[in-house]
């Protein structure tokens, strides 16, 4: 029978658009309404012949033999206790009660928590603890926003409808013009789709938005006259008249992107940026937000930071405190130095959007490695366990935050296929596992079958009180 | 031969997002993923015909992949391989100390390969990885 | 003083963390005491002497307690951390956090040291005699505080994030840095022998920053001011003086705006 | 079920008019009651003080903003947070603690509810996962509207019905506890970059005033007939010579009377007083004066008021308030990284951290400020500790409130050998006056747990060990007989309760921590009223137009919300 499900929420990106309507007939989705091209992927994914039904074990020979749920979590779970310094990187795409079972599980095991933040908008998070982030909801920007910025971010590949429905053609109470009443300003070192609706398109050397940010910061603080010629490949005179639209503006909005937070100084491109943001409300209100990629990568950064304080890069080995600082307890940090001896990549592929030297060092250095995913991603392509789950916001709901930390209420569409658990349920059924292995003695001792015992090195017990 | 030097961006692209929700072994991942894009400029330099593969190489790898001009375009001296695996065989992992690679900013030397092969993903991958066994499982 | 010397002879096989070696932790302790002292790997926790030899005699104080540490120390972090008074000396690379939030003492390093060197020191003397990686003498995550005191001397090169949040003391580089010297900087003192890609004094609202080598790309927010004769480090050379960051916030002192200022050898 | 019997102890309960009688409380099946058995287990309370679970009615302890200000300050944990004990789970961070270290640090001071002060309805979700994830401790959130779109819209054409029925809705969608109003008008004027400074000030284009705000919110609640009243925060929040704004708001409850069946008499809470009670032109200026005992001698004949105090604690802390303007002006202070977040429609909020230095003369006088407001306090039924968590201070500093207010000497030591400027303090505020002045343990009770519990409409839950009550019990280290010379052990004493029952439960045992996976429980109002078409209507149009989530989305659905407890009022009955 069919059954049109109203009100449905997109896991594709941070845009969170909540207005979808599936169509169901008998457990298959037929169709797919409101939806951008990727989010009716996902949907249409989820019904495709081929998904993988039960975890599964590398062999030798690199094919892939199927194993109970009880044998994967019991491999799962004897790795996180043995293990010295397990990872647990990913959460990119799982709901928040996955996130939260998975603190309970990183913190018994004593690991380090990471998401996708740490190689998307980590960056970000350095600038907020380092300025701060004077943000706001996305309604905001619809009913209040005259000059929209979209700065190192270009939504017309990476959030669809984030233009239409947020950002620039939205018709909302005080701007009821839409578009027409809009002046939006990108800036990026390519002419992107998202330039091309435009009214103002600055285009900046690769890598130099710091020195141009600089530039429109001197304008803000009253030295327009000492900005040089050009600056980071913009000429004076387009830097000017973007600062007029800005002051003229009666609420300024700026949306960065991976522009800024991949390029050299990281963080202190968005810092930078942060900070005109303070300077312009001087002159009018202005708000800034990041354009986080992921339905719930805002997520872990919240639940993770009500548990530990922290919103990614959680060292958790000590056990008596968690200890936070990305280029030391960052996951691709972690990789290069080869400082970690199991890794679970959960929600995420770390095969695919790792650079290859450092995933190498995980994939290729003997360690053991789980992948919780449902579907087959390059991580899992080389894996020793592959375990699938539902796929959230289509065969399980629960919390999701959006790009401005809005939480968004999931819904299930269809039932999980093949009755394979959810994140929530895995993570519980892990912890119960290690609670049931630690009673039974084992520990982390410094040995495991795949790491070369130190002779006569023995560790201290009872770590802590 | 020419070989060309630029500088390298990586980013999303909708059609490498559909690509992926449909799945990472796909030919439709595949076909989206493996092309590198630059300045028509840069690409006459190069003096070859579209979709011809070359060959890009930055200090910590080198990666085959098809040429294209793109309709999103580069300024001369920047080129852009879509977020993903071809592009992460170039990436430099270095982080300078904030835990995220160099995905955007690196310099690379780009010249025409015609003859080579456009690797796999997961080739590609469980190649780095040492777990390659001469056969892909996933067909794609 | 005496001295305690530690030789590694064995290797992690992840890293170490060793934040108790410091004169305050081994003053007063005997040998066999100092062998107790837990370093940890991952999650696991060893006595000290499961990966080294530990000779000598520590002195009653710290500030009599010199260590001398030899063997391979590349995968040992937090060498020196909140250490008071007293000397170590490294014959050795080390990795990272080597004299983190020292308030006072002397570390030497013969050979290089990773990153997060130094960050948010307080007081005492801190050499590395060959090159550093990122957030030397930076600050913590989120903190305004970064370095307050002391002096800090690399010999060779350094990464990013020099001096960030630094608010006061002196780092001394004698070759190149890449990017990002003295950002939001709030006092102190940066010099740099070498040269120096781009971002030097961004976001810095007051202190001194001297550059002997070129800065490949110069903030647009720093203005020239005039040419002055500045001794930097025991040498007289002349520098163009700019002060900046133009886009930043500046507190008055006299009436006077205060400003960074940034002095460029001729 | 488990017994108990709490022997021989002091018990202090002012709603049984108890003060220090020794006596046995027991504990069965959760509750108090008159006797139990020979089996009961028994705790020796003999030189120790006995009172009912303490209970916080205004605290920044869950939500989107806490969190905010938990992310935002990595270095807020450094070197912070205490060693993890074997059995709990990690305590991280200092002045804004993890939900872990939230829970057990309420139940060591004996603390079994906290009113969560300030949840964006857009975001309540967010509050209840995190209430979800906080151990011990039973909680409820209160909604902010005062600068709601909707009720200034009904407010502005005094329609209270329409705005009653949009504030049902709102309890119910976001299983809410009380109307919240932070900065009225002030907060939405910030949407664009303004604010109201005092209560005539208009809001840009809803043309209305705090004033009328703040009285279409007791109009609504008192037509609810809502267990607690409006819980205000008025507008000039920090502002020197704000006193009078201060004054003005309060006044606003003349001619009000309350209306409800919970034993509730206040119509208007005005929370954090210690911040609404400066003189002077400037913090700046030596003008900077103390305005507590003109506000509070309004305060004291006024029977309709309740307050709490935001006791500066002298601790570098994170700031955080829906008063979005305040905070924006906070950072142009001190220069420090700056939150903000605007929500949709709704609210807003600001997160700054701050040093409350003892060697700057504002900090001091403010510390001052916070003291004198229960010094003065006639009816400690109606003025209550708080330090804003963590505003004005961490709350698990409470106990060193206590000490300040139990003992004069703490008090008068601390301005001689802590404070720089003690002497300026002394000249510019009334401590000095109140120099003797101490209160007694029974005050302390009063002001922490029977008013308290009164003022929010849940008299029948907490703050009373009556027969009958759900067992929250804490058992102090003090001998009300043999009161210490030394005041550092009230503090030591408040800080680690002996005892510990939440709902019956021993929770802490001895001192340590011994169970904290009891049930707790999340407050709620489920509040009917009649059909009302039109603001359904109304609903359904902003949802469409302004809204960027649907509204069929917006309100937090059953499975998100843990462990609720309902209270039902329905005025159509």
């Amino acid at each position: 029978m069919q059954e049109v499900i109203k009100h449905v929420a997109c896991p594709y990106c941070g845009a969170c658009c909540d207005d979808l309507e599936v169509t169901v007939d008998d457990g298959k989705i037929i169709e797919v309404k409101n939806a951008c091209i990727i989010g009716t992927e996902i949907y249409h994914h989820a019904s495709r012949e081929g998904r993988v039904g039960t975890p599964r074990r590398r062999q030798p020979d690199g094919t892939y033999k199927d194993i109970t749920y009880e044998e994967a979590i019991d491999f799962t779970a004897k790795m996180l206790i043995k293990a010295k310094k397990p990872l647990i990187f990913g959460f990119g795409s799982t709901n928040c009660e996955g996130m939260a079972a998975a603190g309970r599980v990183a913190e018994d095991a004593g690991a380090v928590l990471d998401n996708c933040a740490s190689i998307c908008h980590g960056s970000s998070f350095l600038a907020i603890f380092d300025t701060g982030y004077p943000s706001c909801t996305l309604g905001e920007v619809k009913n209040r926003a005259d000059v929209v910025i979209y700065w190192g971010s270009n939504p017309a590949h990476a959030h669809p409808r984030h233009m239409s429905r947020y950002g620039i053609f939205p018709r909302g109470f005080f701007t009821g013009k839409g578009a027409r009443g809009r002046k939006v300003i990108v800036i990026d070192p390519r002419y992107t789709d998202t330039a091309r609706c435009a009214n103002q398109f600055l285009q900046v050397q690769q890598g130099h938005d710091y020195e141009l940010f600089d530039a429109f910061r001197m304008v803000m603080h009253g030295y327009a006259a000492d900005v040089p010629a050009i600056v980071a490949g913009v000429p004076k005179e387009k830097i000017l008249e973007a600062c007029d639209v800005i002051k003229a503006g009666r609420y300024v909005h700026i949306f960065f992107g991976m522009g800024l937070c991949h390029s050299d100084g990281r963080n202190h491109n968005v810092d930078i940026a942060i900070n005109l943001v303070r300077d312009v409300n001087e002159y009018t209100k202005c708000t800034i937000m990041a354009m986080r990629g992921h339905y719930n990568i805002a997520g872990p950064g919240i639940v993770w930071a009500w548990q530990f304080g922290f919103p990614y890069c959680i060292d958790l080995t000590k056990g008596s405190v968690a200890h936070m600082n990305p280029g030391e307890t960052s996951s691709v940090d972690l990789a290069n130095r080869g400082e970690i001896d199991a890794f679970i990549n959960i929600g995420t592929d770390a095969g695919a959007h790792f650079p290859i030297r450092a995933f190498e060092k995980i994939g290729g250095a003997g360690i053991p490695m789980v992948t919780i995913d449902p579907s087959v991603n390059m991580a899992a392509t080389v894996s020793d366990v592959h375990i699938p789950v539902a796929i959230v916001g289509v065969e399980t709901g629960g919390i999701c935050y959006r790009m401005d930390n809005v939480p968004i209420q999931y819904r299930a569409v269809v039932k999980p296929f093949n009755g394979i658990l959810t994140d929530e349920q895995l993570f519980d059924k892990i912890y119960e596992r290690m609670q049931e292995l630690k009673n039974a003695g084992i520990e982390c001792d410094g040995t495991w079958d795949y790491a070369t015992p130190l002779a006569d090195v023995r560790p201290i017990k009872e770590v802590y009180q | 031969m020419t070989v060309l030097h630029l500088n390298m961006v990586t980013q999303r692209a909708v059609e490498e997002g559909e690509a992926m929700e449909s799945g990472k072994t796909t030919q439709k991942y595949f076909d989206v993923c493996s092309i590198i894009e630059m300045n028509a400029d840069d690409f006459k330099e190069l003096g070859i015909n579209l979709n011809t593969v070359v060959k890009v190489t930055s200090e910590c790898g080198e990666v085959f992949v098809k040429s294209t001009i793109g309709r999103q375009t580069c300024p001369r001296g920047l080129c852009h391989i879509r977020q993903g695996v071809w592009a992460n065989q170039v990436v430099p992992p270095r982080t300078q100390s904030t835990g995220e690679p160099q995905y955007s900013g690196f310099p690379v030397t780009v010249e025409p390969a015609p003859e080579a092969r456009v690797v796999p993903a997961v080739e590609l991958v469980q190649k780095a990885c040492n777990k390659w066994n001469g056969k892909l499982l996933w067909p794609m | 003083m005496n001295t305690v010397t530690i030789t590694m002879v064995k290797q992690p096989q992840l890293f170490l963390e060793a934040d108790l070696i410091t004169p305050d932790q081994f003053a007063g302790k005997s040998i066999e005491a100092i062998g107790a002292i837990e370093i940890s790997e991952g999650k696991i926790k060893y006595p000290l002497a499961s990966f080294a030899k530990i000779e000598g005699v520590s002195g009653a104080t710290a500030a009599e307690t010199k260590i001398v540490l030899n063997g391979d120390l590349t995968r040992v972090k937090r060498i020196g951390q909140q250490m008071t008074a007293g000397e170590i000396i490294i014959n050795s690379n080390v990795d990272m956090y080597t004299g983190g939030w020292m308030k006072g003492g002397k570390i030497t390093v013969n050979g290089n040291a990773d990153s997060f060197t130094g960050i948010a020191m307080a007081g005492g003397e801190l050499t590395i005699n060959g090159n550093c990686q990122n957030h030397v003498g930076s600050a913590y995550r989120g903190d305004w505080r970064g370095m307050t005191g002391g002096v800090l001397r690399v010999t060779g090169n350094v990464g990013n994030d020099i001096g960030t949040f630094m608010r006061g003391g002196t780092i001394i580089v004698g070759g190149d840095a890449f990017i990002h010297v003295h950002t939001h900087g709030e006092g102190g003192t940066i010099i740099v022998k070498g040269n120096i890609q781009a971002r030097v004094g961004g976001q810095s609202v007051k202190g001194d920053i001297f550059v002997n080598g070129k800065i490949d790309f110069m903030m647009p927010g720093y203005k020239y001011v005039e040419d002055v004769e500045k001794d930097v480090d025991g040498v007289k050379a002349v520098y163009a003086h700019y002060v900046g960051d133009l886009g930043e916030r500046h507190p008055e002192a006299k009436g006077q705006k205060v400003f960074t200022n940034l002095y460029l050898k001729k | 079920m488990t017994e108990y019997i709490i022997k021989n102890g002091c018990v202090i309960d002012p709603t049984q008019g108890i003060n220090g009688q020794k006596m046995d409380i027991c504990i069965k099946d959760g509750k108090i009651v008159d006797k139990v058995s020979n089996s009961a287990k028994v705790i020796d309370a003999t030189g120790k003080t006995v009172m009912a679970g303490g209970v916080d009615i205004h605290s920044h302890v869950a939500g989107p903003k806490v969190d905010a200000g938990r992310l935002f300050r990595p270095e807020d944990k450094l070197f912070k947070s205490p060693n993890r004990k074997s059995n709990l789970r990690m305590e991280m961070g200092f002045s804004v603690p993890s939900v872990s270290k939230t829970g057990y640090d309420y139940a060591r001071m004996g603390y079994g509810f906290v009113m969560e002060a300030a949840m964006p309805p857009l975001e309540a979700a967010h509050v209840h996962e995190e209430i979800r994830d906080t151990p011990i401790i039973d909680e409820a959130a209160m909604p902010v509207l005062g600068n709601n779109w909707f009720l200034l819209e009904y407010f502005k054409n005094h329609e209270i019905e329409n705005a009653g029925a949009y504030a049902s809705w709102i309890l119910n969608a976001t299983r809410g506890y009380a109307l919240k109003c932070v900065n009225p008008g002030g907060t939405e004027a910030w949407g664009w970059g303004l604010n109201c400074i005092t209560i005539h000030d208009k809001v840009p284009y809803f043309d209305i005033t705090p004033a009328e705000i703040v009285k279409g919110l007791i109009e609504t609640n008192e037509y609810l007939r809502l267990p607690h009243s409006i819980h205000v925060h008025a507008n000039n929040l920090g502002n020197p010579g704000n006193y009078t704004t201060t004054l003005d708001t309060l006044k606003l409850v003349e001619g009000y009377k309350a209306n409800n069946d919970f034993g509730r008499e206040q119509v208007m809470h005005h929370t954090h007083l210690q911040f609404h009670c400066y003189g002077g032109d400037s913090f700046k200026s030596s003008s900077f004066e103390s305005k507590s005992k003109e506000v509070m001698d309004y305060v004291n004949k006024q029977k309709g008021l309740t307050i709490d105090t935001g006791n500066v604690t002298l601790d570098e802390t994170t700031t955080m308030t829906a008063d979005g303007p305040f905070e924006y002006h906070l950072t142009h202070l001190n220069h420090l990284k700056w939150t903000n977040v605007d929500i949709e429609l709704e609210t807003a909020a600001g997160i700054v951290p701050f040093i409350y230095d003892p060697k700057t003369y504002i900090a001091g006088a403010q510390w001052a400020i916070g003291l004198e407001l229960p010094l003065f306090a006639k009816d400690k039924d109606r003025c209550f500790i708080t330090t804003d968590h963590p505003n004005a201070g961490p709350f698990w500093r409470y106990p060193r409130i206590y000490k300040w207010l139990l003992s004069a000497n703490a008090r008068n030591d601390l301005i001689k050998n802590e404070l720089k400027y003690g002497d300026k303090v002394l000249d510019t505020t009334y401590i000095g006056e109140l120099s003797d002045k101490e209160i007694s343990l029974y005050e302390l009770a009063q002001m922490t747990r029977s008013g308290v519990a009164k003022a929010l409409g849940l008299s029948n839950l907490y703050g009373s060990l009556k027969t009958g009550m759900n067992a929250n019990v804490a058992v102090y280290d003090i001998d009300p007989e043999n009161l210490p010379s030394d005041p550092e052990q009230y503090e030591t004493a408040f800080g680690n309760v002996f005892a510990f029952f939440k709902d019956g439960v021993l929770c802490i045992e001895n001192h340590d921590i011994v169970n904290y996976s009891m049930p707790k429980k999340t407050v709620w109002v489920n509040s009917i009223v009649p059909e009302n078409k039109q603001v359904e209507r109304d609903i359904r149009d902003k949802f469409l137009h302004s809204y960027t989530v649907d509204l069929e989305n917006y309100a937090v659905q059953e499975e998100h919300v843990h462990n609720p407890y309902a209270i039902k009022v329905d005025i159509t009955e």
